[in-house]
């Protein structure tokens, strides 16, 4: 995951890269065999330990999701903490600071 | 387009502390799975919110494309100015599941929400914004081309 | 059309560099020359917002990532790829295709960089996609903003030979389509195709490589050139065949005074 | 999609000749979407075709425009499905396809050779 995330006059910009295949479970490989549905179903972003947002996904968001959101009241220097998990159980969570 | 100096100070504000596979926080609720799997806009918005229909809405803002580049990869923007926005949904009528992601809006969060979805074909996106306990509308329709060339 | 086709006599790369600017300049007077690398994105303005969008998080950062370790990873000899390139690899991609005087042929950076694996003992990488193009993106990202200056060299005939069969490529129609690069990208730059707007000859390589839509991953100017091909129902060429090899030093020429500004996404 | 195509490619065919073609012969210039329509009604009491000689001939002129650098993609697939067609038995098939890929083999060698003396006339001055 990629995050970027600026501050200014406590309001936060945080726009979000998630590298993950989002496959469709309709689509088929080279030998024509379909490749199973694999998709974040959740992503959360934490604010100093509270969740400021729940994104739920099903197959139609591109592949890399890519979100952009904007936290009122995130100062620079105050940490991010995002998480997903999806379909299969693998998750990623990273923090990021606030420039 | 984004000058290689200018990239990288933005890079440079926000280097990611960790990136480590960790085990997810047990807090969240259950991903809504018969709003996903559903195969109409009237199923999803039902499954979504249940008992609610939504009104159009011109505080509703939805930023769409009139033609999508590429129907992989459609920016899609939805933002509003309800009060007490509790949720927002982006759908599009005529994927299989019309459900794309919807999200739960902290009182935290400014009601903004940017992200970039799949489109099979030509059909109205529709942005489902939850407010006060009531749920508002607003869609447009993005054509989708069959793209042989570009750039 | 008001243009005149007509045959170039003596002309030398840069009166056709000109004749090129001219073109285009006539045609969108409106249209600043520096703006010609953002392609077809200078004529439609949905297209570019959408375009925009994507650029302000671009698809192809992971594949920066990529590109940035593997061109740091020292080779199992103890070479590295600093060491094949001058100024240690960073701010070149300029300068490439080169002219190569000692084998005389056209020697682009894809080619370098296998080339330079190769010599330091490892494996070459596939020419259209993956390492090879993430590698070369994070080149092309180091020389942002830098301007492209292409050399044909005046004392090697061998070098303006090369450069004339590259612009012969570009003009010649191919396929059962009957159709050249400037079908599409001289006389049809801002014309709609079906549902599609070729983008203009001038600056056209300045952003490879490029994150495609349509690929849903980073790709090479070959593997491009090779889709253009079929697409014309022509039978295209392998990726570094002296044809494409030939077909970029001109192209790339044409960019000359123009800036880098690759990878970049496309539809 | 096939309709589709050859409304493409005639209106490219006619925009090409437009631009650029107005220097070319009658003769010389070809228009690539009327081939299948030339060659699509084989039964005109001609005594019966040699698909194998048709084939042979295809084939050279198949490699003679790869060595100029115009091969057409789609060539090498016609001349395979006239083969498979004349193998099942279809020799009014075979004969068609291999009829037509003599003319694609006859149109990229001449389109070759026309490219060779007109490029120059494409570019901008």
């Amino acid at each position: 995951m990629k995050v970027k995330s600026r501050s200014k006059n406590g309001i936060a910009k945080v726009k979000l890269l998630a590298k993950h295949p989002m496959h469709t479970g309709r689509a088929k490989d080279a030998d024509g065999n379909l490749i199973p549905a694999h998709h974040i179903q959740t992503l959360t972003c934490e604010h100093k330990g509270k969740v400021v947002l729940t994104a739920d996904f099903g197959t139609s968001v591109s592949k890399d999701p890519y979100l952009a959101f904007t936290i009122k009241g995130a100062e620079s220097g105050d940490v991010l903490k995002l998480s997903w998990v999806d379909n299969l159980g693998e998750s990623e969570t990273v923090e990021a600071t606030v420039g | 387009m984004i000058n290689r100096r200018k990239f990288l100070t933005v890079l440079g504000a926000a280097s990611p502390v960790v990136a480590a596979l960790m085990a997810f926080p047990g807090t969240v609720l259950a991903w809504a799975e018969n709003a996903f799997k559903a195969t109409s806009v009237e199923d999803a918005e039902a499954a979504l919110f249940p008992g609610s229909q939504a009104q159009p809405s011109g505080q509703v803002k939805l930023k769409a494309p009139q033609i999508a580049e590429n129907g992989a990869v459609v920016p899609i923007t939805v933002s509003t100015d309800l009060p007490d926005v509790s949720n927002i949904s982006v759908l599009v009528e005529k994927n299989p599941n019309p459900l794309c992601a919807s999200f739960k809006i902290d009182p935290a969060l400014q009601p903004e929400i940017s992200v970039r979805i799949r489109m099979g074909e030509t059909s109205n996106v529709i942005a489902l914004v939850e407010a006060g306990g009531k749920t508002y509308q607003a869609s447009q329709e993005v054509k989708v081309t069959i793209g042989g060339c570009g750039g | 059309m008001a243009l005149v086709f007509a045959a170039l006599a003596n002309a030398g790369p840069d009166e056709d560099r000109q004749a090129l600017v001219n073109y285009f300049q006539q045609r969108s007077p409106d249209i600043n020359f520096e703006s010609y690398i953002d392609g077809a994105y200078i004529y439609d303005e949905d297209a570019r917002q959408q375009w925009l969008d994507l650029e302000d998080f671009p698809p192809y950062e992971f594949d920066l990532e990529e590109g940035e370790a593997l061109f740091n990873t020292p080779f199992a000899d103890g070479g590295s790829y600093a060491d094949c390139f001058e100024n240690g690899g960073i701010a070149i991609r300029q300068n490439y295709p080169k002219w190569d005087r000692e084998n005389g042929r056209v020697v682009t950076l894809e080619l370098a960089i296998n080339e330079c694996r190769e010599r330091n003992g490892e494996q070459p990488y596939p020419w259209k996609k993956g390492e090879l193009a993430s590698i070369s993106a994070y080149m092309a990202y180091t020389s942002r903003d830098e301007v492209f200056a292409i050399e044909v060299p005046g004392d090697d005939p061998r070098a303006l030979a090369a450069y004339e069969q590259g612009k012969q490529f570009f003009f010649s129609r191919r396929g059962q389509l009957n159709m050249s690069c400037s079908s599409c990208h001289l006389e049809g730059a801002n014309v709609r195709l079906r549902a599609e707007l070729p983008g203009p000859a001038l600056g056209q390589v300045t952003h490879f490589p490029v994150y495609r839509a349509k690929w849903q991953e980073l790709g090479t100017l070959h593997r491009r050139y090779a889709g253009c091909n079929e697409q014309v129902r022509a039978m295209p060429f392998p990726a570094q065949s002296k044809q494409y090899r030939q077909l970029e030093y001109f192209q790339t020429y044409m960019s000359n005074g123009l800036v880098v500004n690759g990878p970049s996404s496309r539809k | 999609m096939t309709r589709l195509m050859r409304v493409f490619l005639l209106a490219i065919a006619m925009s090409g000749m437009l631009v650029a073609c107005s220097k070319q012969d009658a003769t010389e210039a070809f228009a690539p979407a009327t081939i299948e329509q030339s060659v699509a009604d084989p039964d005109t009491g001609l005594p019966e075709p040699d698909v194998p000689a048709l084939l042979k001939q295809a084939e050279t002129l198949r490699l003679q425009a790869a060595e100029l650098g115009h091969e057409w993609s789609n060539h090498g697939p016609t001349i395979l499905a006239a083969r498979e067609a004349l193998a099942g038995g279809d020799t009014g098939e075979a004969n068609r396809l291999a009829s037509l890929a003599v003319l694609m083999g006859e149109q990229s060698v001449l389109q070759a050779k026309t490219e060779a003396g007109r490029w120059r006339d494409a570019a901008p001055e």
